[in-house]
């Protein structure tokens, strides 16, 4: 069902966790399966330099999560924000079908927590 | 790595006694049935052989059982077959809000053929009322087609008392058994039902062959047409070795049912009592009206589809309600129809046990599970948000 | 006893490869291929191997293959399938007068949902007249169901030039291929055919499961509903042990097909010509569009039934369209269809020829049979005042 890139990052999840103070956090849920997905951001200079996630959802769901976290550490603001789902879906060796909906999640909740950095530094100004 | 099957629930391994009649059967009688000559004759008698085994199994007699390709098919032919024939005499039909979607969803395509189609309610144990039954019969209704066991959470409806209800307002009883044939002791005369539906695959047999036992008299049109074959109930050429080794599976079951059903119990509650002790896990169905190989549980803040997966990579098998292992976007029915909410359903976890499984191997799974769903929670920000 | 098996249209050994695959994915891969952990998944690709080989069979994509639970099964899907399905466009169904009860049966339970079914003739060799498809397509046409060859003559139908006329006309073209697939190259793009009936228990696969061919875009309503299964096509656990086992069929069939057909076709002429050789016999069927395994007689003057209980007795296993042996009061309507009279269709003897079969087989019943003929026309009243 999963590819192997899948299974990798499913049953061993880089950057699962929490940032205290992060400079940014984005949630996102899907109502249709009940999935979560939390991301913190730790940016300094416009430069991600940490960022973890936490996720209630299924295999692709927790994978596309790590492998979204993964591309975008040590990116600027910019170079994520053109991150998309697809992306990170290709990243993965691709996803079920019936399974596209998950990696919609993790780009998703990363351009909510850069919105939410934007947001917190227009409101530093 | 060790493997430890416990998903018998969606399928049980083949005997090896089943494997044996059914390469037999290929090997040596492979004539068609309905043939005049020696080879056809054979076939016949293994079929009227398979035939008297299932029977008895449920305390039915041989002429009332007739093969279909599956439980499916078998409830299908049943709600489609009565409902019609019974057209003239009325168009409500009753079933139950946790029936396999064999049942539902027939029910559901009666409807656009005029029928008027009840889903009753349960308990939040999963268990039909019997009082909503009496309520729920009208003059109209010929149908009422409520399960003997639920295939997710295990719970047994009180069939006897529903069926005397059902047959005193004049109406046809139809129970899916699929479930608790070969599991506990089941008898279509002590249990009074009309129809019953059986599937081969669930007690040891093969894939591709189910029953539906019709009590004498009963009537019911086919749902497809041809050859004369199952009393013209049920056309096409027997699956006769699928036949046989259902036959040979329920020749066994008959035999170590009883044994069986107390080794499996046991095996149940240590099971039970194991997942209880971790935190924030409750039990999902009846605490004692279920069948002996079930148990389904809910983990709190954790997603089924992970949870299996997880235990996949350790070797074991089981399956969930969450909808994430469904395909469809909803949670279990059953589940929900139970009175629990989205975010627990996601988090069930179905373990069913069969006739291979040892005390080593819930000893194992006890102790496996605890890291897993310590690793899940520590992913899920809804556990992180509980603590926070 | 030397036993000589001629009955293969009616179903076939289980080649010991097909047993083999079988018996390797009930020991070794039983899962639930709907199972999202390892069992399941390795139950999964099994089940897509099958499909694959079945496709590949008759030059179709394994998406355009669903399995079913036999032959009869495939042809009832399509008939109420389609019909129901384009019942907006129209309610008129052509049929012929040969086909399997399975096709005519279920066109016939058609009319009873409004529809108007015609039934077309054939000519005395069994085969359906291009000339009259034409005339009887109509704007209601929606479906054309017309077999690849017929199961008791083996006439072949010219399914090609009839696709044409009917894609033409815009409706949908089925074809009943049970008898052909196997036994003569089919492809399904060469034919143009929109859906297609295939059995396994003919291609010495196991009984039980089929196959229905629906080419991409072709619209079809289930007969029965539940799991999603067979993409929601065909619901119900899939019967893996048997679907294995006729996929392993298919692959064996592609691959000995140009050279069984060709050695089939010399013994059935060795049948012919030595049956032709006793005294009033006739062939029935078609001199050379026939399947390479069927042979078809009259022998006049006595009756289906004992003679094949007398080749009984002598090991040799075949079928007759006399009315005795089918249960009803008339013999078979196809050789009634081909303007053959009663008399001489009750004496019909059909010999079919398989994979096992061997030119001493073919010396031994044309060594027995001619002995079998004059005791039973000796018995005969018919023969007497012929005689006489
Ligand atoms: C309660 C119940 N009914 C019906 C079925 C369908 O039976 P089958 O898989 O033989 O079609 C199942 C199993 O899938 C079941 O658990
Ligand atoms: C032409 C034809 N169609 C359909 C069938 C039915 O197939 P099955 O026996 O698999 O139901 C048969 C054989 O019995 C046949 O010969
Ligand atoms: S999180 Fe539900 S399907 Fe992926
Ligand atoms: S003569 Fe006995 S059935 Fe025809």
């Amino acid at each position: 069902m999963y590819t192997d890139k899948v299974m990798d990052h499913f049953m061993n999840p880089r950057n699962v966790g929490e940032i205290d103070n992060a400079s940014g956090v984005g949630e996102v849920g899907n109502a249709s399966c009940g999935d979560i997905m939390r991301i913190y951001l730790d940016v300094e200079d416009n430069i991600i330099k940490d960022v973890k996630f936490k996720t209630f959802g299924c295999g692709a769901a927790i994978a596309t999560s790590s492998m979204a976290t993964e591309l975008i550490k040590g990116k600027t603001i910019d170079e994520a924000l053109e991150l998309t789902n697809k992306a990170v879906a290709d990243a993965l060796g691709g996803l079920p079908p019936q399974k596209m909906h998950c990696s919609n999640l993790a780009a998703d909740a990363l351009h909510k927590a850069i919105a939410d950095y934007k947001a917190k530094q227009d409101a530093k100004k | 790595m060790r493997r430890v099957y416990l998903d018998h629930s969606a399928t049980t391994p083949v005997h090896p006694g089943v494997i044996e009649a059914m390469v037999d059967c290929m090997q040596n009688h492979f004539g068609n049935p309905s043939s005049v000559h020696s080879f056809g004759r054979e076939a016949k008698k293994l079929l009227e052989e398979a035939r008297a085994n299932v029977a008895h199994l449920i305390g039915a007699r041989p002429e009332e059982i007739i093969f279909t390709s599956g439980g499916t098919e078998a409830d299908n032919l049943t709600i489609f077959g009565v409902a019609r024939a019974m057209r003239k005499k009325g168009n409500h039909v009753i079933t139950s809000a946790t029936e396999h979607h064999a049942v539902l969803d027939a029910c559901q395509a009666l409807t656009k053929e005029g029928f008027e189609v009840t889903v009753l309610p349960v308990d939040e144990t999963g268990m039909v009322r019997v009082e909503d039954v009496k309520a729920a019969l009208k003059p109209e209704t010929v149908l009422v087609t409520i399960m003997h066991a639920n295939n997710e959470v295990g719970t047994i409806n009180p069939i006897k008392e529903i069926t005397q209800l059902v047959k005193a307002h004049g109406a046809i009883m139809h129970t899916d058994a699929v479930q608790t044939v070969g599991k506990i002791p089941v008898d279509v005369n002590d249990l009074g039902v009309d129809l019953m539906s059986l599937s081969s695959h669930k007690i040891y047999g093969p894939k591709g062959v189910g029953a539906l036992y019709i009590r004498k008299g009963t009537k019911l049109f086919p749902l497809s047409h041809g050859g004369g074959q199952e009393r013209k109930r049920r056309p096409g050429t027997e699956n006769l070795p699928g036949i046989v080794g259902f036959g040979k599976a329920a020749e066994i079951m008959a035999r170590e049912l009883p044994e069986e059903m107390g080794r499996m119990g046991r095996l149940r509650q240590r099971l039970i009592e194991g997942l209880l002790a971790i935190p924030e896990v409750q039990l999902n169905g009846h605490p004692t009206e279920r069948i002996p190989i079930n148990v389904n549980v809910s983990i709190k803040y954790i997603e089924g589809e992970s949870l299996l997966l997880m235990l996949d990579m350790k070797g074991i098998a089981a399956s969930s309600g969450s909808a994430c292992t469904s395909g469809s976007l909803d949670p279990s029915h059953v589940l929900l129809a139970m009175g629990i909410c989205h975010e627990v359903a996601h988090g069930s976890l179905r373990l069913t046990l069969g006739r291979d499984n040892t005390e080593e191997d819930i000893e194992y799974v006890l102790d496996v599970l605890p890291q897993i769903v310590e690793r899940l929670r520590a992913m899920s920000p809804l556990y992180a948000n509980k603590e926070g």
